[in-house]
């Protein structure tokens, strides 16, 4: 038996330690507020305190721990994106996770699998070969890979040609991976918390306090709740679904459109597939997780809304898409389906970095793909609150491009990837 | 084994003149027609159906009611059936799930006695040390996680759907439900009731409501006649209603069919689920609800042991004693945990057959056989305080404890709806306490038990609803005052062992410090406990453990269990299979009126969305020298194409040239009647979106072609702009009325006249990009002068019904001409050879014109097209990069592919977008993104090819064939 | 003598799998129409009167559209109703209105219609600014789906309510059936139940495809034209 | 599965429907580029009721929908021509360089 465990089992008092000490009261003031609880917040709040020293911070959410989209996601991480920007942002990401269990002293079942994007059409696969060539070019593992190796690389999946939408290749991404999303929210905020760092749960920001606004956004001085008001220093927003929202308190207009994306999984199965699969042509993936459930989705809902209700059409769409793929997957049950407020930009591609407020800064943007990113948005978040300049890494991303129509090209690979 | 069989009257649902065979865990059983697989076992003595999660500890049947924890067992291919709705059938061969060996033996049932060394969350908490373990333990947790078996072979079956309608929906056939029914029907509502079971009656078919047993029959008998013969209800039996979505979308899967059912009201009486009382032991075969029992009995005709222990707080539990005491069930105590005598018929006729009943009392462990199969005896002592019992206690020898502590609303589809429930402390129930409009609910559901006041509360909902779908409803029947709510549920059926084995959950082997743990642990939101401990995230979706884990949350953090709340309920309400959901897949497919002569041609065809286009004629062994043998064609004699995927659109009024002058960036008001010209599509961000040809066939009508992936959303902007600007100009997509093929080669001209005698073909009469209409073999033609491939060439377009006729009269005509049809593989080539560029392959989500070096399709003149202003900032803003033709420096080079990279001082500045051998220029030629200071003509640039080798290219302008464009304007 | 359709230059879009059927076919506006199947007409007439698919493309049909297109056809003389409903004219023809601004005319079982003949000849670019025809019998494919168990069927396939009791003789719907966009509109022939469906000609054997599988349950059968005239002379619709 | 009524085809499933979002009002062609970029490139977002854009697809109609974001109710649908009511002339703006 593993020593850890040992512990737990002798010990007559479980657990050794209370993961999120809980702050009763909020101060009245902090020296950094951050909006929203997920992944994101909670990580830069961790390494704000673990590298940067800076534990007068606030966590402020309006539910609970990554109640939001952090929670929801289907925990896919991969780098294989197609713009050099995004490349080198979400490998360093990937580097950080594999680091994680360790540092936060908690598995985080991080889980590589290999990431297969399927091709069904001939422009796909020259997308798939973009990507692959972009991702050598900064080191990651990506491979135009084409039916006869996809059977060696995945032999659960339906290869055949007599299907309306034969697979002609697929971008075999080694590194590819999943890793228990909770278990991350849950590692960044006890680390940050046991630093010093406060969360408060089910505090909802309501509104944000400006100073000399004339013309110009302004400073901002302190953030409004529904448990009261707190003077600060700087401000950052995290909030993915209420990023448009929470950025009106400011007077900043986004190009981002709330969107549900749901997901679902099946009945708990005995291990069979180890690859994640995605479709983009099909709109579906899937990978199996460490408990055996297939965790499943496919694109974003048809419309907008602030809400995360299910739909049946999502998983008749799904299902119509994924026996495609897996004809043998009839007979398996689907356990739950559930969904997410998802910030979609139009270029697939975040928003973070500095706004026209002076000290209120920004991470949004993170439609369906910002899980992968929460440790790289966190350390270089950290890394700018801390030291007031913009990371390189993340310059590319501010909300300027959207006002010089200047989009990054990330559509090709991010819209139903994750 | 203890359980046996009953003989008739007991097993309502049984046809005991059809003895079935089946198989179970490798040895045959029979039963009869109407059993489930749980029940047949159980009348065949069978204790143990499946191994539970995480400790395998074995498990049977908890509900009998179709939504057991542990009765999930494998038939063949299918996962996870549930033992205690699926019915058998002949030759039915069932075996148990997550057993390691066999279900007796279970190797991997060492687990239980490890269990205290794996706590709650104990995956987060080891297992990654030293850095990389993870990776081989994962494999050893995959591998016990997880319960039934996929099997790569397994038939994808026969799945359809079905839409249908009704005034009104009700989910639920009990007495509620059928009241409710029934009350809407008489007042003319078209009625849709909707029960899981293969028959209506909810608890009126197994619960026992009065000392003789026999009302709820009775009663059950009177509402299902009144029911079946009401022609304005249509009953839908072993049917389970597994959601609500919005705007009363039911789902409701029956068989292999998933039916949408679309209601204008609903009526939702749904019952409610009886909860576990919580006892060290509590999972183990032999104990069971009150329900269960009585299901066993009354349905199925099972004996569900010899000698019990009940433990009750309600009647129920009375009830069922008398039901055990007639099936020959010893009852060897009652234990009512209510400490004062509770006044009820039922609790008296107990009393009065001699069963010793202890008050103020509880079981606390149910006593093991040896291997856990089943229990030995019951020991009960009394409660001295919330959850707590004295140290003394009574061993009853006993193999079945039955208990009934109380229910939990099945609220599933209320929830969905967005109604809302809250904790009521003097009932201890969760109530319905807010229904959104014209959702309506009755019965134990709302937390009514009282049958006078379910049946009142079921015939008000129906009221109600048919009220809500528009009928004319009268005066609202009336609800009796006293709903019986009280004293259906204990306040904390709860009993901690000092040893554990406490089960909250069933499907996750939680017990009662799981959920205390995490929660000290600091997952102290209910929502966070859910996802620290998995309490409620497996198969039964917390139906057993919801309740009582919110009241030990709620307790745990100093709050009220209605602060604490409870986790969403989410769809499905029960499972529901792949296959149900995905019914028959449609997938459209759209034919050119030619396709069937491509394939009689030997063509390999593609799919291009809904389309299928041949890719290139003949066998694929060939591909190249097939590709070659069109291109050649093309270039020397002639070839066909079928280009009837080009989207069509007639656009005609008084102000087609404006709106085309807006809709694309080229000017289209003085362009004449008879030609043709270029069009090309930006969006608002300037982004190249679509291109084609306007032809003008009169002052009021263009005729306009778009892409094949673009047409239909092309033909939505149209229409989108449209209806802001109000221009005079209607436009109709016309994508399948035509049939169309190019004509391309120096013999074109020849083939064509040979079937067209009423179009005066010469350069000089009919030069390029002109347009003309005619008739080509009788056929009525549109023949537009364009040449993609640059070679004389005529786009024809008739109409589709004549395509396939067209297309024979042209092969026939050509057939001297050395005529040869060719793909869209060849034409890709000779198009790059003329260095036109296609739409999604050489631009991508983000080009702009400038981008593409298409500021000649601009006009400047017009004050306004889409896409103008932000094309105004980017010639501003200048180029990062621009579309320019490329060659090869090194003509020995090998041919870089599609998408490699351009880079300059290790950076990239650009890719591939098309390349190509060309046969008749003998040199490999391409399009590429590069850096704007690379795109002058002779700039030598670097691509990255297969391997990493870095070549040279040389920047060409365009066209690389023909730079002149002579063989086109012959 | 048996007509082969491919000797005609208008050539149905499902001549094929009609052939395959055991079809007769006749030459109907140039076009051959499968008259009745393998089965013959009068076992086809009564299976349709249970669950029948007819391919009715080579009949007449024709439309306008634009901002004028109503008042240019009531010019004409045509009687046009509300949206989505249908009005049969004095000699036969049906006109649908499918919008404010669109009319579909849908000629007689015979492949006649004297209404198209009449309009087609008076409309010109001039003379009906604003009105524009459609070209119908290119665009789209027409089915006939007859038999007590048409809604039934339909109801596998689309998700407006198009049961007798809800969806009255001359209802158009426009709307999605099989994720294809088509038009149903219903027009019982003599006293059976039947739905006119048009849709996009490219999809034509997409469609028969998935009608055949649906109809399966119902003992649906493909029949000839002569079944669906055979049922239309029990009454008298056009 | 929603229900969108359509003025024209009375109350359908949103499947046939296309989302077109917000309803916008197209500024005057000599704006600022901040405004246009305002209009072309960001979005309000609005958490309530919005006036949207829905195309229904079999019949090829755009309609205005006014939709609580919020509450996934549907709360009115019209033609467009009861919002856009007149034909939208585009003239030349006069030559001002450097806005
Ligand atoms: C179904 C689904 C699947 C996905 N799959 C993947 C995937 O496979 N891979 C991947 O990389 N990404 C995926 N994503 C995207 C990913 O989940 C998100 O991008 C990421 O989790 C965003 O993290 P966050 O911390 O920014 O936001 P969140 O986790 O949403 O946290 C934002 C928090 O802000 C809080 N908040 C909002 N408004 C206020 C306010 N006014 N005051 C206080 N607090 C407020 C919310 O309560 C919330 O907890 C998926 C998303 C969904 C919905
Ligand atoms: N003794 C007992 O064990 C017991 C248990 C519950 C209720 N009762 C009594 O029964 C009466 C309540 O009657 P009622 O009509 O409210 O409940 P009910 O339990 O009699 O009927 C509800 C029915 O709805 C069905 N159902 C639930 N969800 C469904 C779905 N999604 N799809 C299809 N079917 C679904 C259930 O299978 C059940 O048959 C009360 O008098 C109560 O005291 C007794
Ligand atoms: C990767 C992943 C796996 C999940 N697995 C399960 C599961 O096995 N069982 C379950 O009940 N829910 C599972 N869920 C869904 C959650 O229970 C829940 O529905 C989701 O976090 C959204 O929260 P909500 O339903 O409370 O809105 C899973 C969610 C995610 C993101
Ligand atoms: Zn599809």
């Amino acid at each position: 038996m593993v020593f850890a465990l040992l512990k737990y089992g002798l010990s007559r008092h479980y657990p050794a330690r209370h993961q999120f000490p809980r702050p009763r009261e909020l101060k009245p003031s902090y020296d950094l507020v951050i909006i929203g609880g997920g992944g994101h917040g909670l990580a830069t709040a961790y390494y704000l305190a673990r590298d940067w020293g800076i534990t007068n911070v606030a966590v402020l959410d309006k539910g609970y721990l990554a109640g939001g989209n952090t929670g929801r996601n289907t925990a896919i991480i991969r780098s294989n994106y197609l713009t050099p920007e995004g490349v080198q942002f979400y490998d360093e990401s990937i580097r950080l996770y594999k680091d994680l269990s360790n540092d936060f002293d908690l598995n985080i079942l991080y889980s590589e699998r290999g990431h297969l994007t399927l091709a069904h059409t001939d422009a796909a696969i020259r997308t798939m070969r973009w990507r692959a060539e972009v991702n050598k070019h900064f080191g990651v593992d990506s491979e135009l890979v084409f039916p006869a190796e996809i059977a060696k690389l995945c032999p659960q999946l339906n290869l055949s040609d007599k299907v309306r939408y034969p697979v002609l290749g697929a971008l075999y991404h080694v590194p590819g991976a999943i890793a228990r999303h909770d278990a991350v929210a849950w590692g960044y905020g006890a680390g940050a918390a046991t630093r010093g760092v406060e969360i408060h749960q089910r505090t909802e920001v309501t509104g944000i306090l400006r100073e000399g606004v004339n013309g110009t956004g302004g400073r901002v001085t302190g953030v409004v709740t529904d448990r009261g008001t707190i003077k600060c220093g700087k401000v950052i927003q995290a909030v993915a679904g209420a990023s448009s929202l929470v950025a009106a308190m400011v007077g900043l207009k986004l190009p981002i459109r709330t969107i549900p994306l749901q997901a679902c999984v099946s009945q708990p199965l005995k291990p069979f597939l180890d690859k994640i699969i995605v479709s983009g042509s099909l709109h579906v993936y899937i990978s199996q997780s460490s408990r055996g459930e297939l965790v499943m989705g496919g694109s974003t809902d048809p419309y907008s809304l602030y809400g995360t209700r299910s739909t049946l059409d999502f998983k008749e769409g799904l299902m119509m898409h994924m026996l495609e793929l897996f004809p043998y997957l009839a007979e398996v049950k689907l356990l739950r389906q559930w969904a997410g407020m998802t910030d979609m930009t139009p270029d697939f591609a975040p928003i973070m970095g500095e706004t026209p407020v002076e000290n209120y800064y920004i991470d949004a943007g993170w439609g369906t793909w910002g899980f992968k990113a929460t440790p790289v948005c966190g350390k270089r978040n950290a890394e700018m609150l801390a030291t007031g300049k913009v990371p390189e890494l993340i310059a590319p991303f501010s909300h300027r491009r959207f006002l010089e129509f200047k989009q990054l090209g990330e559509k090709g690979a991010a819209s139903v990837g994750h | 084994m203890t359980t046996s069989r009953l003989p008739a009257p007991a097993g309502a649902l049984l046809d005991r003149a059809k003895p079935i065979t089946f198989g179970f865990d490798g040895r045959s059983y029979t039963g009869f027609e109407g059993d489930t697989i749980a029940s047949a076992l159980a009348a065949n003595g069978v204790g143990v159906l499946s191994r539970s999660f995480k400790y395998h500890r074995p498990r049977a049947v908890l509900s009998a009611a179709g939504h057991d924890a542990n009765a999930l067992v494998q038939i063949g291919a299918e996962p996870s059936v549930p033992a205690d709705r699926r019915r058998i059938e002949p030759g039915l061969s069932v075996t148990p799930q997550n057993v390691f060996g066999s279900l007796a033996h279970d190797r991997a049932a060492v687990i239980d006695s490890l269990g205290r060394f794996l706590p709650v969350g104990f995956y987060y908490k080891t297992f990654f040390r030293p850095k990389g373990s993870w990776k081989h333990w994962e494999k050893l947790i995959r591998a016990l996680a997880g319960l039934g078996k996929v099997d790569l072979a397994a038939p994808h079956g026969y799945h359809d759907k079905q839409y249908l309608f009704a005034d009104v929906a009700v989910v639920g056939g009990g007495a509620a439900g059928m009241a409710a029914a029934l009350e809407a029907a008489e007042v003319g509502a078209e009625v849709v009731l909707i029960e899981e079971n293969p028959r209506l009656g909810g608890a009126l078919g197994y619960a026992r409501f009065d000392p003789e047993g026999g009302h709820g029959a009775s009663l059950m008998a009177e509402l299902a006649a009144k029911v079946e013969a009401h022609t304005g209800i249509t009953v839908m039996l072993d049917a389970t209603c597994n959601g609500w979505f919005a705007d009363h979308y039911l789902p409701v899967i029956r068989g292999t069919r998933l039916h949408k059912l679309r209601a204008r009201s609903v009526v939702v009486a749904t019952g409610s689920y009886e909860q576990p009382l919580v006892f060290r032991n509590n999972d183990l075969p032999g104990v069971m609800y009150s329900s269960a029992a009585q299901r066993l009995i009354r349905h199925y005709g099972v004996r569900p042991g010899t000698r019990a222990v009940v433990a009750t707080a309600n009647g129920d539990g009375y009830g069922a004693a008398l039901d055990l005491l007639e099936a020959g069930v010893e009852v060897a105590c009652v234990a009512d945990l209510r400490p004062e005598r509770s006044d009820g018929a039922l609790a008296d006729a107990v009393a009065d057959r001699g069963v010793p009943i202890v008050r103020g009392a509880t079981v606390t462990e149910a006593v093991p056989q040896r291997g856990l199969v089943g229990i030995e005896a019951a020991r009960v002592a009394r409660i001295t305080g919330q959850g707590l019992t004295t140290a003394l206690d009574d061993r009853f020898a006993c193999d079945l404890i039955v208990t009934a502590i109380g229910y939990n609303p099945t609220t599933n589809l209320i929830h969905h709806a967005g109604g809302r429930v809250s904790y009521n402390e003097e009932t201890a129930m969760f109530e319905v306490t807010w229904l959104p409009e014209t959702l309506h609910a009755a019965g134990s559901v709302t937390g009514t038990f009282a049958l006078d006041a379910v049946i009142g509360e079921g015939r008000r909902a129906g009221w109600s609803a048919a009220r809500d779908a528009g009928f004319k409803v009268g005066a609202a029947p009336a609800v009796p005052n006293d709903r019986g709510q009280r004293g259906v549920n204990h306040p904390w059926p709860i009993f901690p062992h000092p040893k554990g084995r406490d089960f909250i959950d069933f499907d996750e082997d939680i017990q009662v410090h799981d959920i205390l743990d995490a929660i000290q642990e600091g997952y102290d939101d209910i929502e966070l406990m859910k996802r620290f401990s998995t309490c409620g995230m497996g198969p039964s979706q917390g139906r057993h453990s919801s309740l009582n884990s919110v009241r030990l949350t709620a307790r745990a953090t100093g709050r009220t269990v209605d602060e604490t709340g409870t986790t969403t309920s989410r769809p499905p309400y029960a499972q529901e299979s792949f296959g149900v959901l995905a019914g028959r897949s449609f997938e459209p497919e759209r034919l050119t009126p030619m396709h069937h002569r491509h394939v009689e041609a030997g063509a390999r065809m593609m799919v291009a969305g809904q389309w299928y286009r041949p890719e290139y004629y003949g066998p694929a062994a060939t591909r190249a020298e097939n590709i070659r043998r069109e291109v050649m064609a093309v270039r020397e004699a002639v070839g066909l194409i079928d280009v009837s995927t080009l989207g069509g659109l007639e656009v005609c009024g008084p102000d087609a040239a404006e709106f085309l002058n807006r809709i694309y960036t080229f000017a289209y008001a003085k362009q004449p009647v008879g030609r043709a010209r270029y069009a090309l599509m930006t969006d608002q961000a300037g982004v190249v979106v679509d291109d084609g040809v306007a032809c003008r066939f009169h002052d009021h009508h263009f005729y306009v072609t778009a892409t094949t992936s673009g047409a239909a959303a092309v033909y939505q902007r149209m229409l989108f702009w449209n209806a802001q600007w109000r221009l005079q100009v209607n436009v109709t997509n016309v994508t399948a009325s035509w049939a169309a093929v190019n004509l391309a080669g120096p013999k074109a001209r020849m083939v064509l006249a040979k079937i067209c005698a009423d179009v005066e073909l010469s350069a000089e009469a009919f030069p390029y990009m002109e347009v003309r209409q005619g008739n080509l073999a009788g056929i009525p033609a549109r023949i537009i002068r364009i040449g993609f491939v640059g070679e004389l060439g005529y786009e024809i377009h008739v109409p589709s019904s004549q395509g396939e006729a067209l297309w024979d009269a042209l092969m026939a005509a050509g057939q001297e001409h050395g005529i040869v049809p060719f793909g869209i593989e060849a034409q890709r080539l000779l198009r790059l050879e003329k260095g036109h560029i296609i739409i999604g392959q050489d631009t991508d989500g983000v080009t702009h014109v400038f981008e593409a070096d298409m500021a000649w399709a601009i006009s400047r003149n017009k004050p306004y097209f889409v896409g103008k202003r932000t094309l105004a900032i980017h010639e501003k803003n200048g180029l990062t990069r621009k579309l320019v033709g490329f060659t090869l420096k090194n003509p020995a080079d090998p041919a870089p592919k599609e998408s490699h990279l351009v880079i300059r001082d290790g950076q990239i500045v650009g890719r591939t977008t098309s390349v190509n051998g060309s046969f008749v220029l003998g040199k490999v030629i391409g399009l590429a993104y590069v850096a704007p200071d690379q795109a002058e003509p002779g700039t030598t640039f670097q691509i990255r090819i297969e391997g990493g080798r870095m070549i040279e290219a040389v920047v060409e302008k365009p066209p690389f064939y023909d730079p002149g464009n002579k063989r086109q304007e012959l | 003598m048996h007509l082969d359709p491919s000797t005609l230059p208008r050539r149905g879009f499902l001549y094929r799998e009609l052939a395959a059927l055991g079809a007769s076919f006749v030459e109907v506006n140039g076009q051959a129409a499968p008259i009745h199947l393998a089965a013959g007409q009068e076992a086809e007439a009564s299976a349709a009167r249970v669950m029948g698919l007819a391919d009715a493309s080579a009949l007449r049909r024709g439309g306008y559209k634009g901002w004028t297109a109503l008042d240019w056809l009531r010019g004409q003389g045509v009687a046009i109703g509300d949206n989505n409903t249908t009005v049969v004219q004095d000699e036969g023809s049906r006109v649908a209105r499918l919008a404010d601004s669109e009319a579909l005319i849908l000629g007689d079982l015979a492949g006649r219609s004297a209404l198209l003949d009449r309009v087609e000849a008076a409309w010109s670019f001039e003379g009906a600014v604003g009105a524009y025809p459609v070209p119908r019998p290119d665009t789209n494919f027409w089915f006939r789906i007859t038999g007590a168990h048409a809604a039934n069927m339909l109801a596998k396939m689309c998700g407006v309510d198009l049961r007798p009791r809800k969806f009255p003789d001359g209802a158009v719907a426009q709307t999605s059936v099989a994720r294809m966009s088509a038009i149903v509109i219903r027009h019982d022939l003599g006293a059976t139940l039947a739905y006119d469906m048009i849709a996009d000609s490219a999809a034509a054997a997409y469609m028969w495809r998935c009608l055949l599988d649906a109809m399966d349950e119902f003992e649906g059968k493909p029949v000839g034209l002569g079944a669906v005239r055979a049922l239309a002379a029990e009454g008298s619709s056009p | 599965m929603k229900i969108l009524n359509c003025p024209l085809n009375g109350p359908r499933n949103i499947s046939e429907f296309v989302w077109g979002g917000e309803v916008r009002t197209h500024p005057a062609l000599d704006c600022s580029d901040a405004e246009w970029a305002d209009y072309a490139a960001l979005e309000n977002n609005t958490a309530g009721v919005v006036r949207e854009w829905w195309y229904h697809v079999p019949t090829a109609y755009w309609i205005i929908a006014e939709r609580d974001t919020v509450k996934d109710v549907i709360v009115r649908t019209y033609p467009a021509r009861e919002l856009f009511k007149d034909r939208v002339v585009f003239e030349a703006p006069a030559k001002q360089e450097g806005r």
